[in-house]
């Protein structure tokens, strides 16, 4: 297996699968934290959470076209704003959708399934009636491209830091905001015991609708990051929720923490079994053992052992 | 403790149940005989008399499906166990069959322009020179039979199993099952040269001799589809009816006073889970015989959930309105997708959204509240028992 | 329309019609009119089977995804099969009838392509069908076309191993498409060793079996390394990197549908320049490039047998027709004009059968040759596919191809070939 | 059987298996860490009315989960009938003749009271079982007999969820009845009710208990007065003190956590 390579070739070999790695771990952290937040927290079940990263994805080309058309000159600042509306556009929609489905089936988890998968397939169609079937490019800043040499063997990608970066901003931000804001205090509040947080006086509603929003619009921010290293059609989001859901799960809902461990080992375990074996059973082969070990261990990685 | 023991009051009350005769419990209801009629009637005489063969075989493919639905009752619906990987079963069904067909198919004869001749033709293109050791039970019609059920039953079991004795319920499981329908596409998909791939087990051709792809042979088969349809359905309903049937709603509802009162309750989720895999497998075996292929494209989430919302739109607390929901389902899909292809997709979604928000209780609850009271007015005799009353939440004893 | 018309009509044989079919042409209020029985024989003797074929019209079937995954790529081969169609009417029809288009949703599911096929044979009894895009679909389709004695034009390239009665084949099969590029690579490039990335289906695996056979037994290359991922895969860091240890002289990819888009942008934000890297695919079109961005694949060459830019009268009047009637902005690409093939090829063997009749179509098929089709003259071969060229082409950062290789004669197809399996 | 004699064993008498129902030896269960129920002993006779009583956390409501095998202990044993219950399922725990109410009335909303009592009779609990069972008629005299007891004999083609809140706590106190268990234990069955459900319930309790041993836990000081033989008094998962009420009631430790107040 390793004779093929001489030992310089194996230490670039570690050092860019490392990093694959890790972009491969961003993403999936990226993917699952809006998830993370509407399953773990809320316990609904969101099937359209593709969808809603997709709209991200059409926003950022939306936006690209834009400022190629309008702004020129502001062209390589583009993906910034483009983040930032993908995180509107998706959030706004999610607390419409909220109002409008989620809140009468916080009782119903497995109905909220069925609900949003429905959404799911009018987002699609929605998507391809306006924008058309086909996928579209979107164009990125030239700065964005390529990637830095660091040794002779050793390249580090652009657009791969950026992803890394992202993810750790949006993650910081999203861990001070629910475990030191008092937005987060309130989520949590409602999460645990909703009657009691009623009861002193938070507006649980609200605090639904922005939690969900707040999953929404972060998944809006990854298809933003996406369109980056992935298609763009109307389709494309269903690529994402198998994977996405398997990790939230694996990580053991209710926890953030649980998500990235989760994320970690997923995008760690897949990205070396590519390297050895063909892509197709790398897959197979990670999926597998991570069902057998939700079989095994069905409360996820970290799960605080409470009582019943 | 297999009886109770008797307490010493027991005399004094014996003249007491006689006197009681509303808690019989008879095998079916005679509005259940007439819904059973009226659906046999449809299925079996209305549908054969109206439509010409291409659609009398097409609704004998939808009628494939309405077995995963109404295994999706049993499971989902009684036991409250969601699957969203349903097509697993219909598909290791079909692929069963398939396999059988398509050895029959490839006799020496067929193939002898392969390079091995006497193996599928798929197999030949992937450099594959004997018959893998998997298929040698495809070439006996009996064993094709019993494995046609067999193997996704006891696939079924070993995933439940495990999960049910972990207590892995609910959302996780529905989320499992859906990852498990992913990983055997992408299996099928990969093994391409012993699977067939994505192209699916293709050209079949005759059962046992007989060529399936005729017209008549199409009629025939249609007709053991509905037979075997209803048969499943008297079978559910002998579940339904039995005290399993009544643990399993208990279970849904309250599945630790059910564990105290004596019951290994993953037992009973393993039972129903099991049976919904049997009904699927029927169906998709069913499908392959009168469709003439199998591929990987039912086994995966989009057909596993659309199967779901079949059982929904019938109501998932009826074994006759899984039928109907799915003939209705299906009608819609092909006549819609005929002529306004645009706007199907958000047809269907509306209708996953409006089954769970504005009736929960599908086509079984619009009957049962707009249709029924009428039908007794003109004809009381035909009602013994009051219409039940639906519980808030949508689980309405059928 | 008209001025289209006058050039597309030289393929038909009787220049008695073809003086005919111009006037009409010229006068479109006259070519609405019933067409007059003298230009065409009577039903009764080209339909002898039943087909839905009345003395002013003849129905044919197109049967194609428009919703769902494979919409993406069925569309344009819809609207290149509406434009064939509507020009043959222009024209003046078929053996003076004029074609009534049905279509059918395939819904980019297999089962549904079997069942419209069926609908559209038995239910509208059309006398040919253009449809079917994947393979899956085509297998899939296939046994009810051989059992209703239908007629499908399937436009698409594919991994051959096929050869119905009931099909002409108008993309091109896998040695076609391939072997002549790889020839090309191998002396242009001096390329040894590869590398073949593709989806894992059957295609890819089909086409890559044919090269590495090529690359070793005639090219006495090596093969570096042979890499599936699932179909819809999007993270092919991974790969890249065996990439970019192995460095081979050629990239050989077969990657579909939006893997396709995230290998492109991956492989770029990799730093592998295409143009000091030689990568050669099989699997994209202007079509795809509209999702991957010019940008991200300029550079790489494809090998297919049309593509947009070529430079011919025919393809410059196909591509005016295509634009006007479905807009500026839509791309052309291998698929749209093999689609744009079909009616035509169906057109002149209905001719040159005197009639309708499937069985009689098939047995006048071979031998048609197409002399005004865009990617240049076909032919159509005894195994239902048809002669044609292989080009390579060098994808440029506008979405469009340079074409920088034509096979010098027409290639053979050989759906089952010798010494590749 | 002699219901009537009161043990007169001391706390931490080591156990033998033969003269008791149930043995508990040094139970401890932690959840993360936090010892809910800490080395906790104590024996229970057959035919005995134990109540166990203690604040709010003492650890109550999880030595009876303990006990039917909800919750998994951590360490320590409890012997039934000389049976290790903390190996056991608990569809064998139940089997074995331990029957459980919970805190809240846990019955089948969508079945009619005979559907529930019918559920909890002991035969046909396996899969096979259930799906061959009769509704013969020593089936229904039992359930009518049952039913009988707990005041709902009219009520039985009812829907569960249509009765009310004192008549759903009958009904799983017939659940359980109808399992004849030999250990009964029952968890706070008079909260929540009005005082003619609760005088009702006592008479109800005071009938059922017979020929049985029960584990009550409740915080209604009169209707333990009324029922206990002895009483078990928890405090932050240790039991404090055990005897007659009258002894308890006069432990100054008692006295300072839990009476005093």
């Amino acid at each position: 297996m390793f004779g093929d390579y001489s030992l310089a070739d194996l230490s670039s070999i570690f050092v860019m699968q490392g990093f694959a790695g890790l972009i491969l771990f961003s993403v999936y952290v990226l993917m699952a934290l809006g998830l993370a937040i509407i399953f773990g927290q809320m316990g609904v079940i969101n099937m359209a959470h593709g969808e809603f990263m997709i709209l991200g994805a059409y926003v950022t080309y939306l936006c690209s076209t834009f400022f190629q058309e309008h702004l020129p000159a502001l062209f390589s600042a583009y993906f910034f704003v483009a983040m930032a509306l993908a995180f509107l556009a998706s959030g706004a929609l999610g607390m419409l959708v909220e109002w409008a489905l989620i809140r009468h089936l916080y009782k119903r988890p497995l109905d909220t399934l069925l609900a949003t998968w429905g959404l799911s397939l009018i987002l699609q169609q929605a998507y391809r009636s306006i924008i058309g079937p086909r996928e579209v490019g979107v164009e990125l800043p030239t700065w964005m491209m390529g990637s830095i040499p660091v040794t002779d063997s050793i390249e580090v990608q652009i657009n791969g830091l950026f992803v890394i970066a992202v993810t750790t901003v949006i993650t910081l931000g999203v861990a001070v905001l629910i475990y030191r804001s008092r937005f987060g205090a309130q989520i949590r509040a409602v999460m645990s015991n909703r009657s009691m947080a009623g009861a002193v006086g938070i507006d649980t509603e609200k605090v639904d609708r922005y939690t969900f929003g707040l999953g929404c619009g972060i998944a809006g921010i990854a298809g933003s990051a996406f369109t980056m290293i992935g298609s763009t059609g109307p389709t494309s989001g269903q690529l994402y929720i198998v994977d996405t859901f398997l990790i939230v799960v694996f990580g053991g809902a209710a926890s953030l923490l649980g998500t990235i461990a989760s994320a970690f080992s997923i995008s760690q375990t897949q990205s070396t079994l590519e390297f050895f074996l063909s892509g197709s059973m790398a897959k197979v082969l990670t999926l597998l053992a991570v069902v057998a070990i939700l079989m095994l261990r069905p409360q996820g990685l970290f799960t605080l052992k409470v009582r019943r | 403790m297999t009886s109770p023991k008797t307490s010493p009051e027991k005399s004094s009350l014996q003249s007491l149940s006689k006197a009681v005769t509303v808690n019989d419990n008879p095998f079916m209801k005679p509005i259940e005989w007439v819904s059973l009629l009226l659906l046999a009637g449809v299925i079996l005489v209305v549908l054969p008399l109206v439509l010409d063969g291409f659609r009398l075989n097409l609704v004998g493919k939808y009628l494939t499906y309405a077995f995963v639905a109404l295994g999706l009752v049993i499971c989902w619906g009684y036991a409250g166990i969601l699957s969203l990987g349903q097509g697993v079963f219909f598909g290791l069904g079909g692929y069963c069959m398939a396999m059988y067909l398509k050895l029959e198919a490839s006799s020496v004869e067929n193939t002898k322009i392969q390079s091995t001749p006497g193996i599928p033709d798929f197999m030949d293109w992937n450099q594959i020179t004997s018959l893998p050791w998997f298929w040698q039970p495809f070439h006996s019609l009996p064993l094709t039979l019993l494995l046609v059920i067999a193997v996704p039953v006891a696939f079924a079991f070993i995933i439940s199993v495990a999960m049910f004795k972990r207590r892995v319920g609910g959302t996780y499981f529905a989320i499992i099952t859906q990852a498990i329908a992913a990983i055997l596409t992408i299996l099928i998909v990969g093994q391409q040269g012993y699977t067939g791939g994505i192209n699916g087990i293709t050209d079949l051709r005759t059962l046992h001799g007989w060529d399936i792809r005729t017209d008549s042979a199409k009629v025939i088969l249609y007709f053991v589809n509905g037979g075997l349809l209803l048969g499943c359905i008297l079978m559910a309903q002998y579940v339904k009816k039995s005290k399993l049937g009544r643990i399993l709603v208990a279970m849904r509802e309250k599945e630790d006073r059910v564990r105290f009162s004596g019951y290994s309750v993953a037992g009973f989720k393993v039972f129903a889970f099991c049976l919904a895999a049997a009904f699927a497998a029927v169906g998709g075996a069913m499908f392959t015989l009168q469709v003439g292929f199998m591929s990987p494209s039912f086994v995966g989430i989009v057909p596993s959930i659309e199967m779901v919302i079949y059982a929904a739109v019938g109501g998932r607390m009826s074994l006759f309105g899984a039928v109907w929901g799915t003939l209705l389902v299906n009608f819609a899909k092909t006549s819609f997708s005929e002529s306004f292809p645009d706007l199907w997709l958000f047809g269907l979604g509306a209708l996953f959204i409006a089954v769970v928000l504005a009736f929960p209780n599908g086509l079984a609850g619009l009957w049962r509240e707009h249709v029924e009271p009428r039908l007794f007015r003109k004809a009381k005799g035909l009602a013994p028992t009051p219409t039940p009353v639906l519980p808030a939440h949508g689980a309405p004893a059928e | 329309m008209a001025k289209d018309t006058s050039d597309t009509e030289n393929g038909l044989r009787s220049p008695l019609r073809r003086k005919l079919l111009m006037g009409m042409a010229g006068l479109p209020a006259l070519a609405m009119m019933p067409r007059p029985t003298f230009a065409a024989a009577p039903t009764s003797a080209v339909n002898t089977t039943g087909l839905a074929v009345t003395d002013t019209e003849v129905t044919v079937g197109i049967l194609h995804s428009a919703t769902g995954t494979m919409a993406i790529s069925e569309t344009g081969t819809i609207q290149a099969e509406k434009l064939a169609i509507a020009q043959i009417n222009e024209m003046g029809g078929v053996l003076g009838r004029k074609i009534k288009i049905i279509q059918e949703d395939g819904a980019s599911d297999w089962p549904t392509f079997a069942e419209k096929a069926k609908k559209l044979l038995v239910n509208d009894h059309c006398a040919a069908v253009m449809g079917c895009w994947t393979s899956a679909s085509r297998k899939a389709a296939l046994p009810v076309f051989e059992q209703y004695n239908g007629l499908l034009y399937y436009p698409t390239f594919y991994e051959g191993l096929e050869q119905s009665k009931n099909v002409i084949y108008t993309g091109q099969e896998a040695t076609q498409q391939i072997l002549a590029s790889l020839d090309w690579v191998s002396k242009e490039k001096g390329a040894k060793s590869f590398f073949m990335i593709g989806s894992d289906y059957i295609w890819p695996r089909t086409s890559n079996k044919i090269a590495r056979k090529h690359i070793e037994n005639v090219l006495k290359g090596t093969v570096v390394g042979e890499e599936y991922y699932p179909l819809g895969h999007t993270q092919f860091n991974s790969v890249i990197n065996k990439i970019k240890l192995k460095k081979p002289d050629v990239i050989f990819a077969d990657v579909v549908g939006g893997s396709n888009v995230a290998f492109y942008k991956q492989l770029k934000a990799a730093g592998i320049d295409l143009s000091k890297q030689t990568l050669l695919t099989i699997s994209v079109t202007e079509d795809e490039i509209d999702g991957i961005g010019g940008d991200n694949i300029a550079g790489a060459y494809s090998c297919m047998k049309y593509f947009q830019s070529l430079k011919n009268p025919n393809n410059e009047k196909f591509v005016a027709a295509f634009k006007k009637m479905w807009g500026e902005k839509t791309v052309l690409g291998d698929v749209t004009q093999a689609g744009y093939l079909g009616p035509f090829l169906w057109k002149m063997a209905v001719e040159k059968a005197g009639s309708f009749d499937v069985d009689k179509v098939v047995a006048a098929s071979p031998g048609i040759e197409f002399k005004e089709a865009p990617e240049g003259y076909v032919k159509v071969h005894e195994n239902h596919h048809l002669w044609s060229k292989t080009r390579v082409a060098k994808a440029l950062p506008t979405g469009q191809f340079e074409v920088v290789y034509e096979s010098p004669e027409l290639i053979e197809p050989n759906p089952f070939p010798k010494g590749y399996q | 059987m002699n219901a009537a004699i009161l043990p007169s064993a001391p706390i931490g008498t080591p156990a033998d298996d033969k003269n008791f129902l149930l043995a508990v030896e040094g139970l401890t269960v932690s959840f993360d860490g936090f010892k809910a129920v800490n080395d906790v002993s104590f024996y229970v006779d057959p035919d005995e009315i134990r109540v166990i009583i203690g604040p709010n956390g003492a650890g109550k409501t999880t030595v009876l989960d303990l006990i039917c095998g909800r919750t998994k202990a951590s360490s320590g044993s409890i012997k039934y009938k000389g049976q290790e219950l903390t190996k056991l399922s608990e569809s064998a725990i139940v089997q074995a003749g331990v029957g459980r109410k919970f805190q809240t009335p846990s019955i089948y909303d969508d079945l009619t009271v005979f559907e529930n009592l019918e559920i909890s009779f002991p035969r046909g609990r396996s899969v096979f079982g259930a799906l061959t069972f009769k509704r013969d008629a020593e089936v229904r005299d039992r359930i009518h007999e049952i039913a009988q007891t707990i005041f709902l004999k009219d009520q039985l083609d009812e829907r569960a969820e249509f009765l009310s809140h004192g008549q759903k706590q009958w009904l799983e106190i017939g659940m359980l009845l109808i399992q004849d268990p030999e250990l009964l234990m029952l968890d706070e069955p008079v909260a929540g009710m009005s005082v003619g459900e609760r005088i009702k319930t006592a008479e109800l309790l005071n009938q059922i208990i017979k020929g049985r041993s029960v584990l009550v836990i409740e915080h209604d000081m009169k209707f333990v007065e009324d029922i206990a033989h002895r009483v078990t008094v928890l405090h932050q998962g240790k039991v404090l003190s055990e005897g007659s009420m009258e002894r308890v009631k006069t432990d100054p430790k008692v006295v300072e956590v839990y009476l005093g107040h």
